[in-house]
């Protein structure tokens, strides 16, 4: 299916005359670039996000050159966000603009084709909200300065730019752009050593994986005699390989590679650690855009250059989302920190789009781009919360610090609760359809254990995100005392002591605590568990922002089909 | 007498294994980084080879890209190091396991 | 029934708006202006939560007057929704869903109007308005994924009333609710997938989720695949409802809940399980269905001895009713597929029964809690010399539970049987003697409670208040009425149900379908759009509201089948 | 003929009227209220009575539609009333001995706490009796056999502050069900085989030979159904729960305990008599239970200190005779009994009330004596009772027993002699209770202060000695004594005498009763020894028990304990049973279902912090990982290559 869809896009680029292609598509992709290329001119219009997300991170640096040090420290929020808010106008620009002109490549080397307009809307739009959040938190912990905002929009350029990629050389180049700044971004917090570490952490197996993925990009090349998508799959489509086991060879490294960035099983030891670690509204935008480009960078390697390899590609994803799906669930279940849990969390909503990503078809690569962009929106809400909650110098991260938020701040605490049902999968939230995207085009491929697999998963993720919605909202009562909201149909307040005492002795330190399964961390876990101090938790105004775009988003794209039509349009990749 | 072009590709893969290996066992953290570098320095070596198998330009330009970030990658990551152990008086990066579970 | 020439007039009279849409939103949008009171004006957020719940029962009224007695769909409206994906919002009511939902409106409105709530008023009643919304929702849902969505949405709030307002273990019942039912809904989903995408290509290559749809294209399918799915199918239901082995979430979810909690856990969301089964697993998959029969049957014929068994060892009244409901929703399944017309409304009968019942019986013992904090039957005794009208009235909750001919449940309990028997002769005498446990149990538990001397503060219960009275006589009046006079409900539905058979039949011949209606299988139903039949797609689908009169010509032919299949049958092969 | 709902619609009026009533309508206001709904459901069942009488014989089966009930799809059941003679003879006598008793109860209860409770019950349970009998359907029958389950289920347990009270009443609805269970099962194979619950479309065919049934489907019917009467009219098995039902008080046990409710079942063998005649294996059955019971309870009665309990296994046996009666073919003779046993047994349990109310609730017959002259009418009136229950001539029971007696005769002699010996106990047991009660010497006198006015019973009695109950109890005594003596002659077996016989005759054509002929030489014979047997059991009893009430060698421990028949049960019920029931509940369910499922969840638990080992916070560790994860890839990959 995907092969008629990329000879779909081939045909209508040939037809429309403004790439470099011959008319036979394929026949002539050798000579693109070395000869016509560097006598074209280069169509800006095609990498524009990018652009203007590269020169606004540099105008942003040259602005704090320009200006003394104190004199506007609240400027570059602003600028970076509207620097986003730019690139996301550039982006919707390019979208009509290359249903108008037909897709082109630059070079050979950049698609502009509504797969890259795709992402560039994903990015800019997570930049702005990461923009907006980061503010108050940096303020709060003293790391105000432009260099967060720079790092921020240059983490989203590499983004794009590996989304745009027509080769695996770009690709590359965009991954370490993205990783480097990423890295940098992970040890920003000068005082935690936490942060250090992630950055450390980051850093080491960061470029461990490239190291890995360069090497399958080389080995690929080898096998193919090119790193450029089109012509690897041309290639491939013309020839049938006797040898191929540098091929495998070096497809296996580019999954490894990039299965780090996405933080797929078994190379996702690095994300708790890192999530942890970082400053906590740069976590969620790590989260949403270096899942987002690393899938983007996995999609356009193996549904679009390697498709022919499907056969062999599609049974080693399908290990690496059952092991994704359940290890991320499973390990979230026994965390104690809300961040490491929900970059456990993260894990598992990896495997979701890795079923998208295994049907190999436009379905599912339509699911995962719904998925990822949907996902966006939730974990950036998510960590936002995280952020207002942990108090300065990030002091309570522990699932304790959640308490009786419903009390504190109703508000604050209905959003998370959306972002929880929204990565649990509860319908009417976007989550809910985003696994119904990729669970179907599982099932259209005849995955139904896969499916099956993916929606227990559900089931069993869905034990921590109601146990943080349960501290949340039932939480108060316990932790003002004897439990002010019991009714008496189950047994009176005075009454619940000794039913609990007596009438279930068998199940002994389940009826103290939240744990449908027996205590993870004994009982004293959850008695220690101590509700925070109660202070009122202040919302800056760009959070509050942030935050009701995302939930009204994360409602609004659960009910609608939009996005979803908008995600399938995006399918159609060179 | 020439060298066969395999065996070029079958030291770069020993290197690479060699950088990996280095990795995994050394505690030094700026050996650790000598060995990402083997390891990028091995796949150098498979595009150069690779280039002059068939013939193509595009192996050998690659190279530039690689050289580059790396050079970033050091930079970078030098930077976080220095940070890091400044704070930290640790000398290996064993040391480094706060964040664990 | 409806004469020949009204099959017309049912669209003639459907209403200028799209009256089930409005059932679905009113309480939804209760649910946000409940939600939108200052947390401080509980009494406020409490009117609000009620008046919505009183103008939902109002409506739903005026439904029951407006359903016409045919087969088919009625007051359909329709709006695309995610095209790509053939999703649709359409919504429709035929005879066996207009009770359910005129049953969930009535006890959500009690539930949420009885007890007296400690904790936010405004939390719960914004908790019990958005499952109300989603469990009527389901029930009028023409579409799967809508039906899927509504399904799945009840758990949040089905999980907070039980989290937020429950007794000491509620967070672990709570969970295990959410977990159980979340995990069963996997191989539902799963299926409902498959289904979908294998008849699309009989669908021109579009996927749709139309239930009309869906049910003509799925016959195409191999029959090893609809197997399949229908087993899907079931092991969703079969946790929703539940049916044995998977009941282990009931008696944890429905002692712990709150009473309003407790009452429509057990008295609505069951029926989810049952009527989903009946109206996507049965209607849309019948040979899958039929196959798998024996063993739904067996797994109620268990659900309904084991069932008794476990309820009889239970020391604790909550719990006892709690578990009674396993043997409840085990008559349901079993009468849904003796596939038997007397069977199958029995199951659909026993459903509304059951809410009226269970949801009685929830609130009694709520009442009962309230004034003894305990429910321990060591802790209890002779309440009934100090509160002869609370006793009264439980024991007339009791005897409709326990089937006493003259109140609700003895009709429902007879349909089943007596269908059962005549299609699964040896299903059914087993399952009879549920009608002996029932009896042990419910006064054993009621002997326990009421008589015998009363020691300590069993001595001095309050009577009941006529504010008490008054929340549970609706529910009172409808155990009554519908034991006494349920024809104009079975008149309404029995169409619906022979629909239903007919076109099981008429997939599967070898299904042991005894014949309904005097050789007159061959079923034609109403072409209306408003009537939106098994068997016929609306020709204009797709529209918003669908034009009023339309296709009125052909509303007599299905006007004089569906008469058709009232004349009692001729006597079939009962000794088979 | 518009009477016929007014026998419905009255009790039912009373009964709304005292339930929505509650205590506004108090005492004596609720009693009136009742006796006056009962009396008055009476008189419309004469006037029914008399209309059908000036049809001709063939036509006296009159239809009443009601209103239409379940209407699904082939099952279509409509609520009617068939006036038939049948229905009728059980309608007079229920709403003539109710009426009567409710009178009574209006004295009884005075004073009780729950006094409009009782007779809203009362009321019901005359509604439902009566639906019970003028139902036209099996179905519609059923409603009216659950309500009256269900009247006898509040009325057992009317004083449920004591126990036993609540535990027999759940005892005799649960049992009650058991054979409920055959009677449901029944009306299903009756919807599988007629499409159709309806005497008139059931039965009527059969009767008339327009239709046949097969053996095995006749069989079958007709043991369920009769399961379904035997757990009614308590026969053995299901007899156990009707000595326990005399924890009600004594009104009850005489209506419901022994004139009406019981007889219930006799009801329904008679009438499913077309189904009767296809299946002699079930006639057998009827026959032979009907006869062990009776020699069974009689012999339990011979061992029973209680004189309510003596009495209600007394019931039990002639609930035995009234099968056997039926079982052998002769139906009237059954019907005979049980009119004439309406109303002797109705007397002698409201005799035993006066007695009881006199003693201030002392039952046991062990602490009376000597009563005779204390409470005259109730003496003489028990007299009646006692004769017409011993089959002294001229008294009822003679007749009715001697018309049984002949058909289990003609059935087999071995019935025949199980039926001579329960008439011998019968005399010996009445006879024993008789002089216990009212001969003798008195051996309450001690007692009588400390019971003093604490009896509720006994309502507004202040202690000392026994005296007569008040008119409004006495006039139900006399009545009822004047039946016993001489209500026989509504079915003399003489020539143009038997008019009960005839009445029934339509119901009970010769196609599926076929009449038989015992000469007459043998008829006298069965009488003569019958009566033989009697007066022998009579004169040992009376010679045994009148000077002392103490003979342990004729009371042994067994009669007394009912050949620990009870006990066996319920230590089975309570041992292995229960058991097996908690095993189920606590081992099988809160262990195996509930722990497979908190099992997984705690799997998950567990799992995931094992896996958290694997996250050490090393770096080279988790290179590690990714390594081993690219080398797996890899090798997996190397396997597929070259394919």
């Amino acid at each position: 299916m995907i092969q008629s869809v990329l000879f779909a896009g081939v045909g209508h680029l040939a037809q429309s005359g403004s790439g470099c292609l011959g008319p036979n598509g394929t026949s002539i992709t050798g000579l693109c670039t070395s000869d016509n290329s560097l006598h074209m001119p280069v169509a800006y219009r095609s990498i524009l996000p990018m652009l203007v997300l590269f020169i606004g991170a540099l105008v942003l640096l040259l602005v704090s050159a320009l200006l003394s040090k104190r004199s506007r420290p609240g400027l570059y929020p602003v600028l970076s966000t509207a620097v986003g808010l730019a690139a996301l106008v550039a982006s919707v620009w390019e979208w009509y603009d290359v249903g108008n002109r037909g897709v082109s490549t630059i070079g050979g080397q950049i698609f502009y084709d509504r797969f890259s307009v795709f992402f560039g809307v994903v990015v800019s739009v997570t930049v702005v909200l990461a923009s907006l959040v980061s503010d108050s938190y940096l303020r709060r912990e003293g790391l105000d300065g432009v260099e967060a905002y720079a790092l921020i929009l240059l983490a989203g350029t590499g983004a794009v730019l590996m989304a745009e990629a027509a080769g695996l050389i770009m690709l590359f180049l965009g991954l370490e752009i993205m990783s480097i700044a990423l890295y940098v971004m992970a040890a920003y917090h000068r005082r935690r050593t936490e942060s250090g570490e992630a950055g450390f952490k980051y850093f080491i197996l960061g470029s461990f994986s490239s190291a890995i993925f360069l090497y399958g990009v080389a080995l690929t090349y080898g096998a193919t005699g090119s790193t450029r998508f089109q012509d690897i799959a041309g290639y491939l489509a013309r020839n049938t390989l006797v040898h191929d086991g540098v091929l495998l060879a070096g497809m296996a490294l580019l999954i490894v590679g990039l299965g780090f960035k996405v933080a797929a099983v078994p190379f996702h030891f690095w994300t708790p650690d890192v999530y942890q670690g970082s400053p906590t509204p740069f976590t969620g935008y790590m989260a949403a855009l270096a899942k987002a480009a690393g899938f983007a960078g996995l999609l356009r390697t193996l549904t679009g250059a390697l498709s022919s390899q499907q056969a062999n590609w599609r049974p080693v994803i399908w290990l690496i989302a059952v092991l994704t799906l359940l290890i991320g669930s499973v390990m979230a279940i026994a965390q104690r920190d809300l961040k490491r849990m929900m970059a456990y969390s993260s894990i598992s909503q990896a495997g979701y789009v890795l079923v998208g990503l295994q049907a190999g078809s436009a379905a599912g690569t339509a699911g995962s781009l719904f998925y990822l962009f949907t996902y966006a929106f939730v974990i950036v809400g998510t960590f936002a919360v995280l952020g207002l909650i942990q108090g300065p110098g990030e002091a309570r991260n522990d699932l304790g610090a959640i308490r009786g938020l419903a009390r504190r701040r109703p508000g604050l605490a209905m959003a998370m609760l959306v972002f929880l049902l929204a990565q649990a999968g509860v319908p009417l939230t976007s989550g809910f359809l985003a696994k119904f995207y990729v669970i179907e085009a599982s099932v259209q491929r005849g995955q139904y254990p896969l499916a099956i697999i993916a929606m227990l998963a559900a089931a069993i993720a869905a034990f921590f995100y109601l146990r943080i919605a349960l501290l949340m909202y039932a939480g108060e009562g316990e932790a003002a005392g004897p439990a002010p909201a019991l009714e008496p149909a189950g047994g009176g307040a005075e009454a619940a002591g000794e039913a609990a005492g007596e009438a279930f002795v068998a199940d002994g330190a389940l009826t103290a605590g939240l744990q449908p399964v027996p205590s993870l961390d004994g009982a004293t876990a959850t008695l220690t568990w101590e509700p925070p101090p109660e202070e009122r938790i202040a919302i800056p105004p760009a959070v509050a922002a942030t935050l009701a775009i995302c939930v009204v988003f994360t409602i609004a794209a659960g009910v609608s089909s939009p996005i979803i039509d908008f995600a399938r349009h995006a399918t159609a990749m060179i | 007498m020439t060298v066969p072009g395999a065996w070029y590709l079958v030291l770069a893969a020993v290197l690479f294994g060699i950088g990996a290996t280095g990795l995994l066992v050394r505690r030094n953290v700026l050996v650790m980084f000598m060995c990402i570098e083997l390891m990028l320095n091995a796949v150098n070596l498979t595009f150069v080879t690779f280039a002059r198998l068939l013939d193509d330009i595009g192996g050998q330009a690659s190279v530039f890209f690689v050289l580059v970030v790396a050079a970033a990658e050091v930079v970078v990551g030098l930077a976080i190091i220095v940070a890091m152990f400044r704070r930290r008086a640790a000398a290996t990066a064993d040391e480094i396991h706060i964040l664990k579970g | 029934m409806g004469s020949v020439g009204t099959v017309g007039s049912v669209a003639a009279s459907t209403l200028g708006f799209p009256i089930l849409t409005v059932i679905v939103f009113l309480p939804l949008g209760g649910a946000i202006l409940t939600a939108l009171v200052p947390a401080s004006d509980d009494g406020l957020a409490r009117r609000v939560g009620l008046l919505a719940a009183v103008a939902e029962v109002g409506f739903v009224a005026y439904l029951l007057v407006a359903f016409k007695p045919v087969a088919g769909f009625q007051f359909v409206s329709q709006q695309p929704w995610i095209g790509s994906f053939g999703i649709a919002w359409k919504v429709g009511v035929d005879g066996i869903s207009l009770f359910l939902v005129a049953v969930s409106a009535l006890l959500f409105l009690v539930a949420m109007a009885g007890p007296p709530l400690r904790g936010s008023a405004r939390a719960f009643m914004t908790w019990m308005l958005l499952l109300e919304a989603a469990c009527i929702g389901a029930f009028l849902s023409m579409d799967l994924f809508l039906f899927f969505v509504m399904f799945e949405v009840t758990l949040v709030p089905a999980y907070f009333l039980v989290a937020g307002w429950g007794g000491p273990r509620r967070n672990y019942a709570a969970m295990k609710f959410f977990i159980y039912t979340f995990a069963g809904s996997a191989f539902f989903f799963v299926a409902l997938l498959s289904l979908v995408f294998l008849t699309a290509p009989a669908h021109h290559g579009h996927a749709t989720f139309d239930l009309i749809t869906l049910t003509r294209l799925a016959g195409g399918l191999p029959h090893a695949d609809q197997v399949l799915i229908f087993a899907g199918f079931a092991v969703g239901f079969a946790v929703k409802a539940p049916l044995v082995p998977f009941h282990s979430w009931l008696p944890d979810a429905y002692t712990e809940a709150s009473t309003g909690g407790s009452m429509v856990l057990a008295g609505v969301m069951f029926a989810l399980g049952g009527y989903g089964i009946l109206r996507l697993g049965v209607f849309i998959l019948p040979r899958g269905a039929s196959d798998l029969a024996p063993v739904l049957l067996t797994l109620a014929v268990v659900g309904i001895t084991y069932g008794a068994v476990v309820t009889i060892m239970q020391r604790d009244l909550k719990r006892l009713v709690a578990y009674s409901a396993i043997v409840s929703v085990a008559f349901v399944v079993l009468g849904e597929f003796a596939f038997s017309a007397q069977g199958v409304a029995g199951g659909v009968l026993q459903m509304v029964n059951e809410s009226l019942t269970i949801g009685a019986l929830f609130y009694m013992v709520g009442v009962v809690a309230e004034r003894r904090g305990a429910l321990r039957f060591s802790e209890l005794g002779g309440i009934q010399k100090s509160a002869p009208i609370l006793a009264a009235v439980f024991l007339a909750v009791v005897l409709s539970a326990v089937g006493l001919p003259g109140l609700n449940g003895f009709v429902s309990e007879f349909l089943v049987l007596a269908g059962t028997f005549v299609t699964h002769r040896w299903w059914a005498v087993v399952a009879t003697t549920a009608i002996i446990t029932g009896v042990i149990y419910f006064l054993w538990a009621y002997q326990r409670v009421f008589h015998g001397p009363a020691r300590a503060a069993n001595a001095a219960v309050r009577e009941m208040s006529w504010g008490e009275i008054a929340a549970v006589a609706p529910l009172l009046a409808g155990i009554a009425f519908l034991g006494v006079y349920p024809a104009p409900l079975l008149d309404r539905l029995t169409p619906s149900v022979d629909h239903l058979l007919a076109h099981v039949q008429s997939a599967d011949p070898a299904a042991h379908v005894p014949r309904i209606s005097g050789g007159a299988l061959s079923y034609s139903v109403p072409a209306d759009q408003n009537v939106d039949s098994g068997l016929q797609t609306p020709a204009g689908a797709g529209a918003t509201a669908a034009p009023v009169g339309a296709g009125a010509p052909a509303g007599a032919g299905s006007g004089a089948a569906s008469s058709a299949s009232a004349v009692p049958a001729a006597p079939s092969g009962g000794t088979r | 003929m518009d009477a016929a709902y007014a026998i419905l619609a009255l009790p039912l009026l009373g009964t709304a009227i005292l339930l929505f009533g509650g205590r506004r309508t108090g005492d004596p206001a609720s009693g009136w209220i009742a006796t006056a709904m009962a009396v008055g459901s009476f008189v419309a069942t004469v006037v029914v009575w008399a209309s059908l009488l000036g049809h001709s014989a063939a036509s006296r089966t009159v239809h009443k539609g009601l209103f239409t009930w379940i209407p699904v799809g082939s099952l279509h059941v409509s609520f009617g009333l068939q006036l038939d003679p049948l229905s009728l003879t059980w309608a007079l006598f229920s709403s003539g001995v109710g009426s009567l008793i409710t009178l009574y109860s209006i004295g009884y209860m005075k004073g009780d706490s729950s006094y409009g409770r009782f007779f809203f019950y009362m009321n019901l349970f005359l509604f439902s009796m009566l639906v019970l009998v003028l139902a036209d359907s099996y179905l519609f029958s059923f409603v009216g056999w659950e309500g009256v389950g269900y009247c006898s289920y509040g009325l057992i347990g009317f004083w449920f502050e004591r126990n036993s009270a609540a535990v027999a009443a759940k005892k005799a609805f649960v049992t009650n069900r058991i054979g409920d269970f055959g009677f449901m099962i029944a009306l299903f194979m009756m919807f599988g085989h007629f499409h159709s619950f309806n005497y008139s479309t059931v039965l009527a065919p059969l009767a008339s030979g327009r239709l046949t049934l097969a053996g095995a489907t006749a069989t079958g019917l007709a043991l369920m159904l009769f399961l379904g009467a035997v757990g009614k009219s308590a026969q053995i098995p299901l007899y156990m729960w009707l000595p326990d039902a005399m924890e009600g008080p004594t009104p009850v046990s005489a209506l419901i305990h022994a004139a009406t409710m019981v007889t219930a079942g006799v009801y329904l063998v008679a009438r499913s008599a077309p189904i009767l005649h296809f299946s002699p294996s079930a006639q057998w059955v009827v026959a032979s239970i009907g006869a062990a019971t009776a020699l069974l309870a009689a012999t339990i009665a011979c061992g029973q200190d209680d004189i309510k309990r003596v009495l209600a296994y007394s019931t039990i046996s002639q609930l035995g005779y009234m099968f056997l009666g039926e079982g052998s073919g002769d139906y009237g003779a059954g019907i005979f009994h049980t009119v004439m046993h309406a109303f002797f047994k109705a007397l002698l349990f409201l005799g035993a009330g006066a007695v009881i109310h006199a003693l201030h609730d002392e039952q046991d017959m062990k602490k009376m004596g000597g009563l005779w002259k204390y409470l005259p009418v109730s003496s003489w009136t028990f007299l009646a009772g006692f004769l017409a229950l011993s089959a002294i001539p001229p008294f009822d029971g003679f007749w009715s027993k001697d018309a049984i007696l002949a058909a289990a005769w003609h059935k087999s002699p071995a019935l025949w002699a199980v039926g001579v010996v329960t008439a011998a106990l019968t005399a010996y047991y009445m006879s024993r209770q008789f002089v216990l009660v009212f001969g003798g010497k008195a051996r309450w006198v001690d007692r009588a202060a400390e019971h003093g006015a604490a009896g509720h019973e006994a309502g507004g009695h202040a202690g000392g000695r026994p005296h007569e109950a008040p008119p409004v109890m006495t006039v139900p005594l006399v009545i009822l004594a004047v039946g016993s003596t001489v209500g026989w002659l509504m079915n003399a077996p003489f020539a143009g005498l038997n008019f009960l016989e005839r009445w029934l005759a339509p119901v009970f054509p010769a196609r599926i009763a076929p009449s038989f002929a015992v000469a007459t030489g043998t008829k006298w014979a069965i009488g003569t020894v019958a009566t033989a047997f009697a007066i022998l059991g009579l004169v040992a009893g009376l010679s045994a028990w009148r000077r002392t009430a103490e003979r342990p060698a004729l009371e042994p421990a067994v009669l007394a304990h009912a050949w620990y028949i009870d006990e066996t049960v319920s230590a089975a019920a309570s041992g292995p049973l229960a058991r097996l029931a908690s095993g189920v509940s606590f081992g099988v369910d809160a262990g195996l279902v509930d722990g497979l499922v908190n099992g997984v969840g705690r799997l998950a638990a567990q799992s995931g912090r094992q896996l958290r080992r694997f996250q050490t916070g090393y770096v080279r560790n988790y290179a590690l990982g990714i390594g081993i994860g690219a080398a797996a890839i890899l090798a997996y990959l190397a396997t597929r290559m070259g394919g």
